[in-house]
């Protein structure tokens, strides 16, 4: 089996990844995409620590992770489709209306 | 004569008025007098302060719903009630003064008030709804309550009255709550209250620049009155804990002023003095700069020429008159009497606060061309007296601090009366942009002659008493220094005459209207202005022939002051 | 007491909660209950079904779901408001396998009263902001529209209500987290529910994506939570808590941040100013409200709950000079940005990020109470986070009634530059007076609710730092705890808003209405009721708090902070 | 009780004019222009003159009661305040009262003060009634002058220092007033301005040493303590001094004394009644009697410690006699060489008290009583004969407006009572001469007058000023620096010769220099009635130098001179036969001087025949012949002088008046201004930095919020990095 701290470090870097990419990327979709790597982080941890307490809640708790992660997408799907019917851009730098 | 057309009794207003002021007579004749009422009736909390706030919202209320058309028709009834409103806490106020004048057993000491009323208001922490009156809270309750009918008769044509006299009731009613409140938060309610009326009455009523001028105001005196609040807050959790109807359900602390007296007088005469030096000496600085910006002393002073020139004469009359004199009153009346020794640490910062002020303000004076803008600096430095007279450590020091705000009160409006006359008629405030105003206006003249004597510490008019009382005070303490106060009443001399000189005077047989008439004759001051202006100037000579009257009461409580705070004389 | 989920007592004890969920499936329910018959597959028979096919013209009228929203509201607020009033809330804890995972007492219930009450002023509001249009006669593309999303915005708030609901009364920090996605989920729709502008759709995806993002790395840190502690009940990480590793502080940054965003924490608070403004105001109003309240729900449990020193330990918290740079940082950014903002809603926001502020130095101040010699700590810590209670309260009154008086602008266009508030004191003196009143509470001036909360906030941050200091004797001034200076901050802070708060009082009293503003107002019953209410609450909690004091320290109480 | 006293009632002495102040001005307003007004009350006159003849005679009764004793009444508390005494540490109550004191100070000025008002107010009815340009204001001039009165009779009377300096002040507010009773004039109300800053300069000092005064005596300025010996030998004479040297500045302003004089010749814009009433026999003697009040301290205090303000006294009155007398020369204005008179023998009458004041603090109590007596005495002629003076002048001036009048009025019928589009000097003594036989009364009232000013013998003045002069010599004699001030008063005793003469010349004498001088004679009653009556009361002045020396000076008790005859021999001892023969000689030339030298230069410049058919009265027509005949003898040249530098700067009244004036505007009013625009531009203007500064600051923070959701993320990221840092910084 390998070792939870192994995984946990998987977890970490992956998170980086998602948030580096949160902020570096324009497109919208690329961006959601890099948060649910953010969540799928959080649920590797909780899956990692999980075996590494041997406790089950954490298992549960990666699942509820899971949901979020899809409601999220959900949404966050239907918005960015409300956002390309006004601005017609995907791009996130060019929906600035809204500043200062 | 246009002067004698003033003196036609054919205005019903004049009947009207006069038949008030007899009105006030026979109120007062119904007042019992102290001794037999004194338990049993309040007098202050609701026919002084909540009868003036309480009609002032609902004529407020009343009026802003009404259309423009409307407005104008009610604005006779609303401001004639209004003028009966505000008579009736001045005859109470009077009845109270007679009953002091006459029994002589009713002693308005130093924490020991009279008419004292405590009712609890937030439980939780310790604050209660705690109003009485003592030699130094009386005289400025008497004089507000005496300044706003003064104010609303002499500004009486001010347009859209029907909510402008409202609002100078309204703001009567608050400035009577800061000088009765016996409750530190009650105290700063009223505090910052009476901002909201003072700020409408710039706002709406006010000159050319009124928007830079109301803002400027109200930020620049909540700014000084928060950092008073972190020291009240901070001074409220210094205090032990204790238990009783004063003190706080969940924080143990009490706002009551009376209790943090007798707290700090007890504290301080005994070995264990519970605050420290320092502690008392920031807390002290802290609370005072909320006085000093409020007064105002140099350098905090710059709202105010700014306010007062917006301003519309009675918002002006009142500013002058009576809520400068809450920076002087808060003074004497939180951290003086709570850290009597730290004022003996900062006598030497008051005392150069004091005289910058009293200097500045009248080089600044001289400087001038706009006469309200003289009038507004010459406040300044005359507040600059009081704190000389509260450096100087002497009960006739103090006497004379608390005289100053009690005779400033009584001239300072009757300046503003004149200026507010002056822009009303001549639609100019420049020094030199007429001549021979004594011509066309002798009233105006006259009134505006007596008040500028009257500022210039005349001898037996008010503003004198105390000026010499605070020179007698001063010597001793700071010696030479006094060259600079004598200086000061020469540049007082001096700017007041050399604006009468390029007003009253000159101009020739042809005399020599501004500019901004446009060639008519100005009118001399309507009857209103002219019965408001009379009354302050009889009462200016009053207090300057028999300052005993108001004195006497401020002596006793100096000295009770002196043995109660500063643990001097007497015992 | 402890239940068993689904039990009878669960039942009993969460009643309000349940009709809240009750009348949400109803506004799913009712507006499509229609003529529909289901055939039975294989037969020709048809049975009744109600759902879909034409709806019945009562049912379907698009006026139902807001009046549904309304009363379902009101009642779970009643409810709650009857229950607790009097003080003797029985705590009842929800148990599931040995785990803790919801708990009713004051401070939850508070909590709930305060979320619901900002939801049903802002629906009260939304009734006239989002008007339902009866379906005879032509429709204007903008009337469909209204009518088309009735439900829609319901069912999102009433969302909004449960999750917020479940957050108060989480016990467990993922159930909170649970609460928060559902609540802040609906909160991202409720922002971009303006789909047909430009404004609207922007503002939902600017504070979707930052929130989703900080939400992420508020997961993230509940992970590592758990990796440290093994559970994330609050009762065992807060028992654990001293002994934890660096890991454990890492955790509590991350989760810190995720908080951060919704009390719009600088610099998490960002998407806050764009979404007040691309949001119609009701929402906006909640969004400042309610919602700056559960992210100040999850900094109690994880800051005050969870990780400060035990209670015979000396040293201060290990998160108080984060939090005290935080709030200074927040209270500062939030007053200066708002000093020059020209639209008054991003000022609003801005001034909400200077209350987050407020509360936030209020926080740190607890924090600091293991610094002194304080004989009884609980009280003062209770002290302090009774007046944030206190201040989130009173926040519904007067933030929430200017974003609803700005919604009765946007009535008539919209109210999104300062001009849009100009001679509104002419036009309609009441309207004009109570959000110059709102304004006055903004700002802190006596006798309002907003100057009684920052002075018992000030207070509770002042009698950290003073402390049993006068039981020494001589008190000098280096004697003090520095979180006196936050209170210093707090007021240089105030002072600084007053200008941009008298500004919009000078604007609404002095200048001449724009062009297309020379009409009356529209009237608007509802959404006016709806600012009449907070006006006489902001008024009312200002000259006597006692009661809402009272309930805001036996909620501060049932935390057992000590 | 004895019953009432009359000193119970002497309140009522200032009280009655205040009283009738309101009063004047009150009806005035409701009834100006009314005939009644006009004719009858004299447009309030009458009601001034019976308020003031009803306080001349409580006066005259009072004086009367306390010709040898002194008196002091209590009238009533003004305030009480408290004091605390920082060495006993107790607080004790200070009262200010306000009562009456009557010494023999007390009483010579009271009797010139209710004397010369009354004369000098039946003097104005005539004077202002029947001057046009006075319609509808009349009435202001009566109540400021009831109001005048009220104040120099309160002074007189007062029995404290802190009173007399009220009183003082209420004098001050009515000269202010009174000189810019022409208020459209701009050089009225420039003189009005500049009298009440200049007196009001000596004020300043004088409250202070009166705050000094306060302190020193312990909380009191009352006169029966203060003249305390025991109690003045109790206080610290160096302080003493100070005070007194504070106090005495005051006095230097009223009294138009170098260098605060230069009000006193601009004061002759208000109408001459007041000029005469105020700025010649009342008002200007306040400053000395507050110095004459101060003699007391300086006979008790410490042998010597007080002598240096002793001599600074006589060096000021020294230094403004020859200097007043200088620009004296060349004044034109008939009113201005009297009001350089004034000052000048003001400044006599400041060395007179000087010396005394000196003489009294070195142990010669017999010198020093004399002396004083000498100053009081010339006080009281000087107010006398300068009253009279002023009356005189203004009854030529009034005349010389009237016959301008006639004369414009036969010129051009069509405009007759516009008297203002030409420009005709009244005052000018370049439109006068030979008005001798045409003003009798005047004229002769003005040669006594002038007579008793310069100090010919048997005449008013003379009994006084060679007691002035002798004093200052005899203390000359002791301390070499007395030697200035006793030169410069021998010195002006010639000058005073040569003005006064000047001025009666260029006047009276010669032939009319202008067609309205041809044209002038006497016509109101009420003019000459004062004259007569101070004609009378100079020439008279020997009976009063035999009362001086009996009671007007020293203590009553240890009064030299009982009798009436002692007193006269006293004085012709000291007068004309002096045992000391150096004063002796020292009296002769000083009588020479002033008799012989400044006469006869001012007639051979000046003097002249009348006209042909002219005749004045015989008592005056030898000194016109006189004056023709040594004119025409010496046919003086003066042109070089008249157009010297010196001459120049005496017409420019030796620029003091220039400097002051720049002084004001220049370096005062320049600083006040610099002082406004710094407090708008820099005190203000941190405040409007601050709200600049936090404007801008709000633009940049708000730059921040770039609207771009990637940007807020990274700055959420960053955030996290900062919380990070922080907690481990802690951690």
């Amino acid at each position: 089996m390998i070792d939870p701290a192994w995984v946990s470090g998987l977890a970490a870097i992956l998170f980086i990844i998602g948030l580096w990419g949160a902020f570096s990327r324009k497109n919208a979709i690329v961006v959601l995409m890099c948060i649910e790597l953010m969540l799928n982080a959080v649920n590797l941890q909780f899956v990692a620590a999980a075996t590494h307490w041997g406790d089950v809640t954490g298992w549960v708790y990666a699942v509820f992770a899971i949901a979020i992660a899809a409601a999220e997408v959900a949404i966050g799907l239907a918005i960015f489709l409300s956002m390309y019917g006004q601005h017609e851009t995907i791009s996130l730098d060019e929906v600035n209306l809204l500043k200062n | 004569m246009g002067s004698n057309q003033a003196l036609d009794i054919k205005n019903k207003e004049f009947m009207l008025i006069g038949g008030l002021l007899i009105i006030v007579a026979g109120l007062m004749a119904f007042f019992p007098s102290l001794n037999e009422s004194d338990t049993t009736v309040d007098w202050i909390s609701l026919p002084l302060v909540g009868f003036p706030i309480i009609v002032s919202c609902i004529l407020l209320a009343f009026a802003s719903q009404e259309s423009r058309a409307r407005k104008e028709v009610l604005a006779v009834p609303i401001r004639l009630f209004t003028l009966v409103a505000s008579m009736i806490p001045l005859a109470i106020s009077t009845a109270l003064f007679f009953d002091w004048l006459i029994l002589v057993d009713w002693d308005l000491m130093y924490n020991e008030y009279a008419l004292e009323k405590e009712y609890v208001w937030i439980e939780t922490i310790g604050v209660s709804w705690h109003v009485g009156m003592d030699g130094l809270s009386f005289p400025m309750v008497w004089l507000t309550t005496f300044l706003v009918p003064i104010t609303i008769i002499t500004t009486w044509n001010e347009k859209d009255g029907a909510t402008y006299h409202p609002l100078l009731l309204m703001m009567g009613g608050a400035l009577i709550g800061v000088f009765v409140a016996l409750d530190l938060f009650l105290f700063y309610v009223f505090w910052e209250l009476t901002l909201i009326p003072m700020f409408f009455l710039i706002l709406k009523w006010g000159g050319k620049d009124r928007r830079y001028a109301a803002q400027k105001f109200f930020i620049y005196t909540f700014c000084a009155s928060v950092i008073m609040l972190l020291g009240l807050i901070t001074l409220y959790f210094l205090q032990p804990e204790g238990s009783g109807a004063q003190y706080g359900t969940v924080t143990g602390r009490t706002f009551d002023m009376t209790v943090l007296f007798s707290n700090a007088t007890a504290y301080n005469m005994g070995d264990n003095v519970f605050l420290g030096k320092d502690m008392q000496n920031v807390l002290f600085a802290m609370l005072m700069i909320g006085f000093l910006v409020k007064l105002p002393a140099v350098p905090f002073h710059t709202w105010l020429p700014d306010a007062h020139v917006q301003a519309p004469t009675g918002g002006s009359m009142l500013l002058a008159g009576v809520m400068l004199k809450m920076g002087a009153y808060g003074m004497l009346r939180i951290p003086i009497a709570i850290f009597p020794d730290a004022v003996v640490y900062y006598q030497d910062v008051i005392m150069a606060i004091g005289l910058i002020s009293l200097v500045w303000g009248a080089i600044v004076c001289l400087g001038q061309t706009n006469l309200k803008k003289m009038v507004a600096y010459s406040s300044v430095s005359h507040m600059g007296v009081i704190l000389l007279g509260i450096a100087s450590m002497q009960p006739i020091g103090y006497a004379a601090a608390l005289f100053m705000m009690f005779a400033h009160g009584i001239i300072s409006p009757m300046l503003f009366a004149v200026c507010g006359a002056f822009k009303h008629h001549y639609h100019s405030m420049e020094i030199g942009a007429m001549r021979g105003m004594a011509k066309w206006s002798p009233y105006l003249a006259v009134y505006m002659m007596f008040a500028w004597m009257a500022s210039l510490g005349l001898p037996l008019l008010a503003g004198f008493v105390a000026e010499l009382m605070v020179m007698i005070a001063f010597w001793p303490e700071y010696g030479w220094w006094i060259l600079l106060p004598g200086a000061v009443l020469a540049i007082t001399a001096a700017y007041y005459l050399w604006s009468m000189q390029r007003t009253i005077f000159e101009g020739g047989d042809e005399g020599q209207p501004p500019e901004s008439l446009n060639g008519e004759t100005p009118p001399d001051i309507t009857l209103s202005e002219n019965i408001g202006m009379i009354i302050l100037a009889i009462f200016t000579v009053i207090f300057g022939i028999f300052p005993f009257i108001a004195l006497g009461m401020m002596d006793q409580w100096t000295v009770a002051f002196f043995e109660g705070v500063f643990n001097m004389g007497g015992i | 007491m402890e239940v068993e989920v689904f039990s009878t007592e669960f039942w009993q004890a969460f009643a309000p909660e349940a009709i809240l969920i009750v009348g949400l499936l109803l506004i799913f329910i009712i507006p499509n209950l229609g003529n529909s018959k289901f055939r039975i597959p294989l037969t020709k028979v048809q049975v009744p079904w109600f759902l879909g096919g034409r709806r019945f013209s009562i049912t379907g009228s698009p006026a139902i779901p807001g009046m549904l929203a309304t009363a379902t509201l009101f009642t779970a607020l009643g409810m709650m408001v009857i229950e607790s009033v009097d003080g003797n809330m029985d705590t009842t804890t929800v148990t599931s396998n040995g785990l803790v995972i919801l708990q009713l007492d004051n401070f939850s219930r508070f909590f709930e009263i305060l979320f619901l009450a900002a939801v049903l002023l802002a629906s009260m509001a939304s009734l006239d902001r989002i008007p339902a249009h009866t379906f005879s006669g032509k429709k204007s593309l903008e009337e469909l529209y209204d009518n088309r999303r009735q439900a829609d915005f319901y069912i999102l708030m009433l969302t909004t209500a449960v999750g917020m609901c479940t957050v108060a009364l989480a016990q467990d920090l993922f159930v909170l987290f649970v609460g928060l996605e559902l609540a802040s989920l609906a909160t991202y729709v409720l922002v971009g529910f303006h789909k047909e502008s430009k404004e609207g759709a922007e503002s939902g995806v600017k504070y979707f994506i930052v929130g989703s993002v900080a939400s992420g790395i508020g997961l993230y840190g509940l992970s590592l939570l758990y990796l440290e502690f093994g559970s994330l009940q609050l009762a065992t990480i807060a028992a654990n808590w001293a002994d934890s590793t660096i890991l454990g502080t890492i955790a509590l940054g991350l989760v810190l941040v995720g908080f951060g965003f919704k009390v719009s924490a600088a610099p998490f608070h960002f998407a806050a100013p764009d979404a007040y403004a691309g949001a119609n105001s009701p929402v906006a109003g909640v969004l400042a409200t309610a919602s700056k309240a559960m992210g100040m729900i999850g900094l109690v449990r994880v800051l005050l709950v969870i990780a400060l020193p035990e209670g015979d330990t000396d040293g201060s918290a290990i998160w108080l000079y984060t939090l005290a740079t935080l709030s200074v940082i927040t209270m500062t950014w939030g007053n200066v940005a708002a000093l020059g903002s020209t639209n008054p809603k991003r000022m609003l926001a801005y001034s909400s990020v200077a209350h987050a502020g407020y509360m936030l130095a209020a926080l740190t101040a607890v924090g600091a109470w293991k610094w002194g010699e304080i004989e009884a700590p609980g009280d003062y810590a209770e002290a302090i986070v009774a007046a944030v209670l206190f201040h989130l309260f009173v926040l519904v009154a007067f933030k929430l009634g200017a974003f609803l008086v700005l919604g009765l602008l946007e009535m008539e266009g919209g109210a999104s530059r300062l001009s849009a508030l100009s001679g509104l004191a002419r036009r309609d003196p009441l309207i004009g007076t109570a959000m110059f009143i709102f304004m006055l509470a903004l700002a802190g001036v006596p006798p309002l609710a907003g100057f009684m909360s920052k002075f018992l906030v000030i207070a509770g941050i002042v009698s950290t730092s003073v402390g049993e200091l006068w039981m020494n004797g001589t008190v000098s001034f280096s004697d003090l705890h520095w979180v006196w200076w936050l209170a210093l901050a707090m007021f240089i802070n105030s002072a600084i808003s007053v200008f941009y708060y008298l500004r919009i009082g000078v604007v609404m009293f002095l200048d001449i209405p724009e062009e297309s503003r020379r009409k009356p107002l529209p009237y608007g019953a509802s959404i006016r009721m709806a600012i009449w209410i907070c006006l006489v609450a902001t008024i009312l909690l200002g000259l006597s708090g006692d009661t809402l004091i009272d309930m805001c320290y036996r909620a501060a109480d049932s935390l057992n902070l000590a | 009780m004895s019953g009432s006293e009359i000193i119970d009632y002497a309140v009522l002495i200032p009280l009655l004019p205040f009283l009738a102040f309101p009063v004047i001005l009150f009806l005035g307003r409701l009834f100006n222009g009314t005939p009644t007004w006009v004719k009858n009350v004299k447009e309030g006159g009458i009601i001034a003159l019976v308020a003031m003849g009803a306080s001349l005679i409580l006066a005259l009764s009072l004086i009367k009661e306390h010709m040898n004793k002194v008196g002091a009444a209590n009238v009533f508390t003004w305030f009480e305040s408290s004091w605390w005494n920082p060495e006993t540490g107790s607080i004790t109550t200070k009262v200010f009262g306000f009562g009456v004191y009557i010494d023999h100070l007390t009483v010579m000025l009271l009797f010139v003060a209710a004397f010369l008002c009354f004369l000098i107010n039946i003097f104005s009815i005539g004077y202002m009634n029947t001057d046009p340009i006075n319609d509808n204001r009349n009435h202001r001039f009566y109540a400021e002058f009831v109001l005048f009165c009220s104040g120099m009779l309160g002074m007189v009377l007062a029995d404290s220092f802190l009173w007399l300096f009220i009183f003082w002040e209420l004098m001050g507010l009515c000269s202010y007033l009174l000189i810019g009773f022409y208020y459209e004039r701009p050089s009225a109300a420039y003189a009005a301005k500049k009298a009440f800053l200049t007196t009001r300069v000596g004020d300043v000092f004088l409250v202070i040493g009166l705050v000094m005064l306060w302190n020193l005596f312990d909380g009191t300025l009352d006169y029966d303590v203060l003249f305390n010996a025991e109690n003045i030998a109790a206080v610290d004479s160096g302080e003493l001094q100070l005070a007194l040297g504070m106090m005495f500045i005051g006095a230097v302003g009223k009294s138009a004394q170098f260098p605060l004089h230069v009000w006193l010749p601009d004061a002759m814009e208000g109408p001459t009644p007041v000029s005469a009433l105020i700025h010649a026999a009342t008002m200007v003697n306040a400053g000395l009697y507050l110095v004459a009040r101060m003699f007391p301290f300086f006979g008790a205090a410490e042998m010597g410690a007080l002598s240096t303000l002793a001599i600074a006294i006589a060096i000021i009155g020294g230094i403004t006699a020859v200097m007043a007398a200088l620009i004296a020369f060349v004044q034109m204005d008939l009113k201005k060489v009297l009001a350089y008179s004034t000052m000048s023998q003001l400044a006599y009458i400041f060395t007179g008290l000087g010396s005394a004041l000196w003489l009294a603090n070195n142990g010669y109590d017999d010198l020093a009583a004399f002396a004083m007596g000498a100053s009081l005495f010339h006080l009281f002629n000087h107010a006398m004969a300068k009253g009279m003076l002023f009356m005189a002048s203004g009854s030529v001036i009034h005349e010389m407006h009237h016959a301008h009048h006639e004369v414009a009025h036969h010129g051009h019928d069509d405009h007759h009572d516009d008297h203002h589009d030409d420009h005709f000097d009244a005052q000018s003594m370049e439109n006068m001469g030979g008005l001798a036989s045409r003003m009798p009364i005047t004229a002769t009232a003005m040669f006594v007058g002038s007579m008793s000013i310069i100090g010919i013998p048997l005449i008013g003045g003379f009994w006084s000023k060679e007691g002035i002069i002798a004093s200052a010599w005899k203390v000359a004699l002791k301390e070499p620096i007395f030697l200035l001030p006793a030169m410069l008063v021998l010195i002006g005793a010639g000058m005073t010769g040569f003005y006064m003469s000047r001025m009666w010349f260029m006047t009276f004498a010669g032939k009319p220099k202008t067609e309205v001088a041809e044209h002038v004679h006497e016509q109101t009653p009420w003019i000459p009635i004062p004259l007569v009556v101070l004609t009378f009361m100079t020439l008279g002045a020997i009976i009063f130098a035999g009362m001086h020396a009996g009671h007007w000076l020293g203590d009553f008790e240890s009064g030299h001179y009982t009798s009436f005859v002692d007193g006269i021999g006293y004085e012709m001892e000291h007068v004309f036969l002096n045992h000391d023969p150096f004063l002796m000689i020292l009296t002769y030339v000083a009588i020479g001087l002033s008799l012989v030298l400044g006469p006869s230069f001012a007639m051979a410049l000046y003097g002249g025949s009348l006209d042909g058919n002219q005749k004045a009265k015989p008592w005056m027509q030898w000194a016109i012949n006189l004056s023709a005949k040594i004119n025409k003898r010496s046919n003086f040249d003066n042109s070089a002088w008249a157009n010297s530098s010196l001459a120049n700067s005496l017409h420019k009244r030796l620029h003091f008046d220039d400097v002051y004036d720049a002084a004001m505007m220049k370096i005062v009013v320049g600083f006040a201004k610099l002082s406004a625009i710094f407090d708008t531009r820099f005190i203000d203007g941190v405040i409007k930095t601050i709200e600049s500064t936090s404007q801008e600051a709000s633009r940049r923070l708000r730059a921040l919020t770039t609207g771009s959701a990637r940007d807020y993320i990274m700055m959420t990221a960053l955030g996290t990095l900062v919380i990070f840092m922080l907690l481990w910084g802690v951690a």
